[in-house]
């Protein structure tokens, strides 16, 4: 048992797997001699050598095409893209490829491959530093889409992610990598890719969130509790894609109501799927719209004004508290 | 204003040793076996009678579109025929006839460009890269697998194929950067079959050469006679050996000719000159490979009927193939199937009637189905 | 008045375009002497000359990377991309730079450029000629996403997005370029961007669709009309973002029910956004969870499959008397 | 294998007027006038004194992540000092002194690395873009800019920066090609300073020069000494000149080194040796020009002080600046504000209070903000 903050357990992860299995290797820019930008990678390069932890050229396409080739030959390669901002110029490798060989080839090839990066808001960045993607990734088939909450759920999922047949997105909160400090157990844990966890129960409304948006679910849940007296469920949904659909549904057939929070942008959102999922599956439990709190549609604003766009207690409060009044 | 020049001066060489006239440079000529020029022959022959019938098949509807290979037989069986069958080809999607050299069953790729994707698996011992759509995507994972098998201690050496148009994208570059740094075993080799659908080679790089591209990444580029089916094997030859050796990668570049349409959705006439095809028709590499085994009299009796009937029987085979069972969309998306996905083949599994593919193998063009292009007849 | 089918209403629209405004131009691969894969662009470089109608090098990331340059300069580029699915290649010059030059530059600049992509299947065609990729364009704030359903629609909107100051992304469905003529009168004609129509009138539930699949609900309409009897609004929506929400929520208001009908894989694609909007406007209206029929969440298919991917009459009926009967 | 050789043999050639030793090659010795020595040598001085106060700044919190100049200062002015107003200057993220040399005033880039948005606005006549961060992908705007001038047969050229690790990128190579084949007047100008982050530029390249990389376009390429100012003018000069005249691109490779840290993030020690650092530090182009200045009698009187109050001044105006009001992030998204988006403006202003901005320009660092690993004081 070890207090570690998100950039430890991930880093654990790592050595972890990597030991475990030798066609695990680790990709990106910086990687290696510098450990990462966010040190996520630190040491690894010293214990596994160059060939295996590789600094690569300035090039996301070629990171993710070599990747691909890579995991072709049967290597487990795990990727980092230093910001998710910088991973659309490799999208067509994720999306033309890593999602694709497996249906392509008719399960002759896989793609066992991590795609890691370091993603949202609340480090002062500059543009293509602060923004959230997963929406882009959870609409193509053939990929999984993962986010973590914590050091200790990170870690397992990591590991999970990279024994993993197929591909995975993955991406890491900045805003989380120093925030908490967990207690994580020494040996390495695995936590299934595609299942929500209820991280509060309650019975007046679903409040749904993840990523860095867990901690604003939970503290606007606290309010709620302190302030109203309403009992709200929170869930982490951990996974983004597949949509673990079941573990929302029964909670809002039992709530009857739903928020979701996202730092991405409103329209064509995460949230509208996770709303019509819920939606379909209990319609007729549905005393309420589901609200979204999320970021607005607009492109990168300037962390000056990053405060007043991502969303915060107050706002999921707010839009709490009009659905329950609805 | 006078520099201080860097050395190396950089060259870039161009090698041919069996020229369109037939004459030979015989200190070059390769050493092949005969049987070796024998299946060579047979080969290029192959890939060119194979092309013809689909350009047939694609007209009468058995078979959607496809890039035939006519013109560019030496090209791709002069470098291919250097791979041993655990060396890994990546092709791009132009290389029918060094893809049957390879193994793949004339039948599977039919039943691939016929819309079914079982055409598009490589058996489970074949080292073959299914056929890449987007152009110069395919380059990256060339390198990527070879750096996996240095990585694993493997004599394996890669050989990845491209077209001149793929020399343009972000891809290309990427990949050959990265292949000289981390001197892997790859070969690069470039069709550069003058045109890129209806671009012409000059407007699509400013570079006198795509060899000399090699010199950006610190990589020994050639320029070969991409016609010339011993000059292609030789500069294969080479840089597959020194690929082995642990020397690096390499950029050939075959200066050939596209002959037929770039797909069968295309219409050259629009945009190149019969003048030039007809002088490009007079440096056939086909023609010029008879003509040097004519000579060595290694030309079989009744060969283009050996290779007809191989081409018949695998159309029947390839007619036979029974339509495709929708329900089997779901069966290679992720290893397990997630609870929403089998949900959705259950609702297709309960639809009544299952929905019949509208567009099986032996289905004739769906009378209201648009009409590409290139379906109307062109001249060549 | 000239009967047109959409290639050449789209040829129109930017032979009209053009004479109208020399800032014009276009770019993009086999867009010039051959007039376009698909001959939208035919004739325009023998009319405009080949620097005004430019055949590009095979590199799509340069075709919108110059574009935005272009543009930055007070040119209204035109770009054509040859398939949709090779627009991942140019990603992050389309979300980096297109949909965020207005914003970084606080207004100095705005891009007004078009980009032209055929999407969509029905063309018996290989991989990455018969995806269906709007989504990822409607989620990026700054982007406007359009996508015409017939020959005249189509030239209207094309002279509208290129009027536009903003970045648009204008899909065509390949498999309407030659499906029907229409009446097209002579002078150029303006659709403003951003607005949905109600294609036919109803009251018994609202069929949403877009591209080639709004004839997939008009005829759905039909059997629903002659089998069942009942009167189906089917809205041609033209505009994916900014959604027309307005319109899709007034005409649920009325009808109490609304299907969505697509191309593209359903989870995390715009059905999603567009059953969250309408559970937005119209909760109180609503009578039956929305239904989404869509292509499945599997990556191409191959075109002997394609039939049983996209949604077709039968699905579409299926799911509109389901919805009915709930 | 004897091969026929390509004409030209290509060749690329190294350029250094005054070396680090003081040295200086009066037969290429350009001829600048005294006020132009001058002001060149101010603007590095400025650059150098502003980014030292910069670093401060962030450490403070006072301003966001920003990436020094340092060391760089010849390669950046050299080259920007040719262009004219109506030229155009297209910048990546460390072109400091380059940007304030255009007319950027000091201010409006510290409220830029403040995060307000507002500090990336060119002014209405300025011909620059604002900095972009995603590495490589402003070279095509630049290839774009000097396609329209020339569309419009304005007399404009281009100038676009980026650094050693952009040329690995695919949008580096699809520019430069385009460039080629377009042949418009944009100059190249690449800031080599050995490292990308932690990678040196031989993990970046198997290229022994990066100027050897315009070969691969049909450009010309040339490598010259970064740190020395009268080269890297006198290179800038002839290519800009050249572009001018209708004679198409060029691409120039200043071999320089980023004495700093990579950005205010980032720990150098991590990666590279007080040794190397020392090396460099050897042939600082500040030192070098200014010693050149001193023989020439040019240095003026106290300019370091009038240098450091036009600093002072121009941070006092920034700790001015009012909090940003985050209304106006709906501003500028379009043209017109669609209705949503018109919604979501409205339920921000009437949401009670008003948020107001945690992080202005003048706030400290939050407690709570979390600590970028940089934000750790580093040796240099
Ligand atoms: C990324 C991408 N862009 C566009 C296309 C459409 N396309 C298919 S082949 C082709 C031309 C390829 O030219 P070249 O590389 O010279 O190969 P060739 O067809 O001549 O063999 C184009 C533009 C594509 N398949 N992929
Ligand atoms: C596309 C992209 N990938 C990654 C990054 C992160 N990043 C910022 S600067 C940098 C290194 C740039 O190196 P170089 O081009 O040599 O410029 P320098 O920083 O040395 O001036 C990296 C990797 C980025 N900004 N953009
Ligand atoms: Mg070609
Ligand atoms: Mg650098």
């Amino acid at each position: 048992m070890a207090k570690l903050n998100m950039v430890k357990a991930l880093n654990q992860a790592l050595f972890q797997e990597m030991e475990r299995d030798g066609d695990v290797l680790v990709l990106g820019e910086d990687v290696g001699v510098d450990g990462g930008v966010f040190r996520v990678t630190d040491d690894l390069q010293r214990k596994f050598g160059s060939q295996r932890v590789i600094d690569s050229p300035l090039a996301e396409a070629a990171i993710i095409g070599t990747a691909v080739g890579m995991a072709l030959y049967g290597l487990k390669p795990v990727c980092e893209i230093q910001f998710s901002g910088f991973a659309f110029q490799c999208f067509h490798q994720i999306e033309n490829h890593c999602a694709r060989y497996r249906m392509r080839s008719q399960g002759r090839f896989h793609i066992p491959i991590v795609i890691r990066m370091p993603y949202g808001g609340g480090v002062r960045a500059l543009e293509h530093h602060s923004e959230s993607e997963e929406q882009f990734y959870a609409h193509i088939p053939g990929l999984k889409m993962v986010v973590p909450s914590g050091p200790r759920n990170a870690r397992a999922l990591l590991a999970a992610a990279i024994r993993d047949p197929d591909p995975v997105i993955f991406f890491e909160a900045k805003s989380l990598y120093h925030a908490a400090k967990e207690e994580v157990p020494d040996e390495s844990e695995v936590m299934p890719i595609g299942r929500a966890q209820v991280a509060r129960e309650g019975d007046a409304l679903t409040l749904i969130g993840y990523g860095a948006m867990l901690r604003v679910a939970l503290e606007a849940a606290d309010v709620l509790r302190d302030e109203d007296g309403v009992a709200v469920e929170v869930i982490d949904l951990l996974t983004i894609s597949p949509l673990d659909r079941e573990t929302l549904v029964a909670s809002v057939r039992k709530t009857g109501r739903a928020v979701v929070v996202h730092e991405a942008p409103k329209s064509f959102g995460p949230g509208a799927e996770i709303a019509a999922s819920i939606m379909d599956g209990a319609f007729l439990s549905l005393e309420a719209p589901i609200r979204r709190v999320t970021a607005h549609d607009v492109p990168f604003v300037g962390f000056a004004r990053e405060k007043a766009n991502v969303p915060d207690v107050p706002r999921v409060v707010a839009a709490v508290r009009e659905t329950l009044a609805f | 204003m006078p520099r201080i020049a860097v050395e190396p001066r950089f060259q870039v060489e161009y090698l041919s040793i069996l020229d369109s006239d037939g004459n030979l440079d015989t200190a070059l000529e390769p050493k092949l076996a005969d049987n070796e020029l024998k299946s060579l022959y047979r080969a290029m022959l192959l890939g060119r009678r194979l092309d013809e019938r689909m350009v047939r098949l694609q007209r009468q509807g058995r078979i959607g579109t496809f890039a035939p290979t006519k013109g560019q037989e030496a090209a791709q069986m002069g470098s291919i025929f250097t791979l041993r069958p655990t060396d890994w080809m990546v092709p791009s999607f132009r290389e029918t006839a060094a893809m049957i050299w390879r193994g793949w069953p004339i039948e599977k790729l039919l039943r691939f460009f016929a819309g079914h994707l079982e055409g598009g698996q490589p058996e489970p011992d074949q080292h073959d890269l299914p056929i890449t759509i987007p152009v110069a995507t395919q380059l990256p994972h060339a390198v990527g697998l070879a750096y996996a098998a240095q990585y694993r201690g493997d004599d394996v050496v890669v050989m990845a194929y491209f077209g001149d148009g793929a020399t343009s994208e972000g891809d290309f570059h990427e990949a050959l950067n990265f292949a000289g740094v981390w001197h892997v075993p790859v070969v690069f080799v470039c069709q550069n079959n003058q045109w890129a659908i209806s671009v012409p080679l000059k407007k699509q790089t400013h570079s006198r050469t795509i060899a000399q591209k090699a010199l950006a990444y610190g990589l020994p580029g050639l320029q070969v006679d991409g016609n010339d089916m011993l000059a292609v094997y030789a500069a294969a030859r080479e840089a597959v050996d020194r690929a082995r050796a642990g020397d690096g990668p390499t950029l050939i570049e075959c200066v050939t000719y596209r002959l037929g349409v770039h797909t069968t959705a295309d219409d050259p006439t629009k945009y190149r000159s019969d003048a030039e095809v007809a002088m490009w028709e007079q440096k056939d590499p086909l023609t010029r490979f008879k003509a040097y085994l004519e000579k060595r009299n290694l030309l079989a009796e009744g060969l283009e009927q050996h290779v007809d009937e191989e081409i018949a029987e695998a159309i029947r085979r390839f007619e036979a193939t029974p339509p495709p069972d929708p329900l089997t969309m779901f069966d290679h998306v992720y290893a397990e199937l997630p609870s929403d996905l089998a949900a959705q083949r259950d609702a297709m599994a309960a639809s009544d009637p299952v929905v019949p593919a509208r567009e099986g193998a032996t289905a004739p063009t769906q009378p209201g189905a648009t009409p590409m292009r290139g379906q109307r007849l062109t001249r060549r």
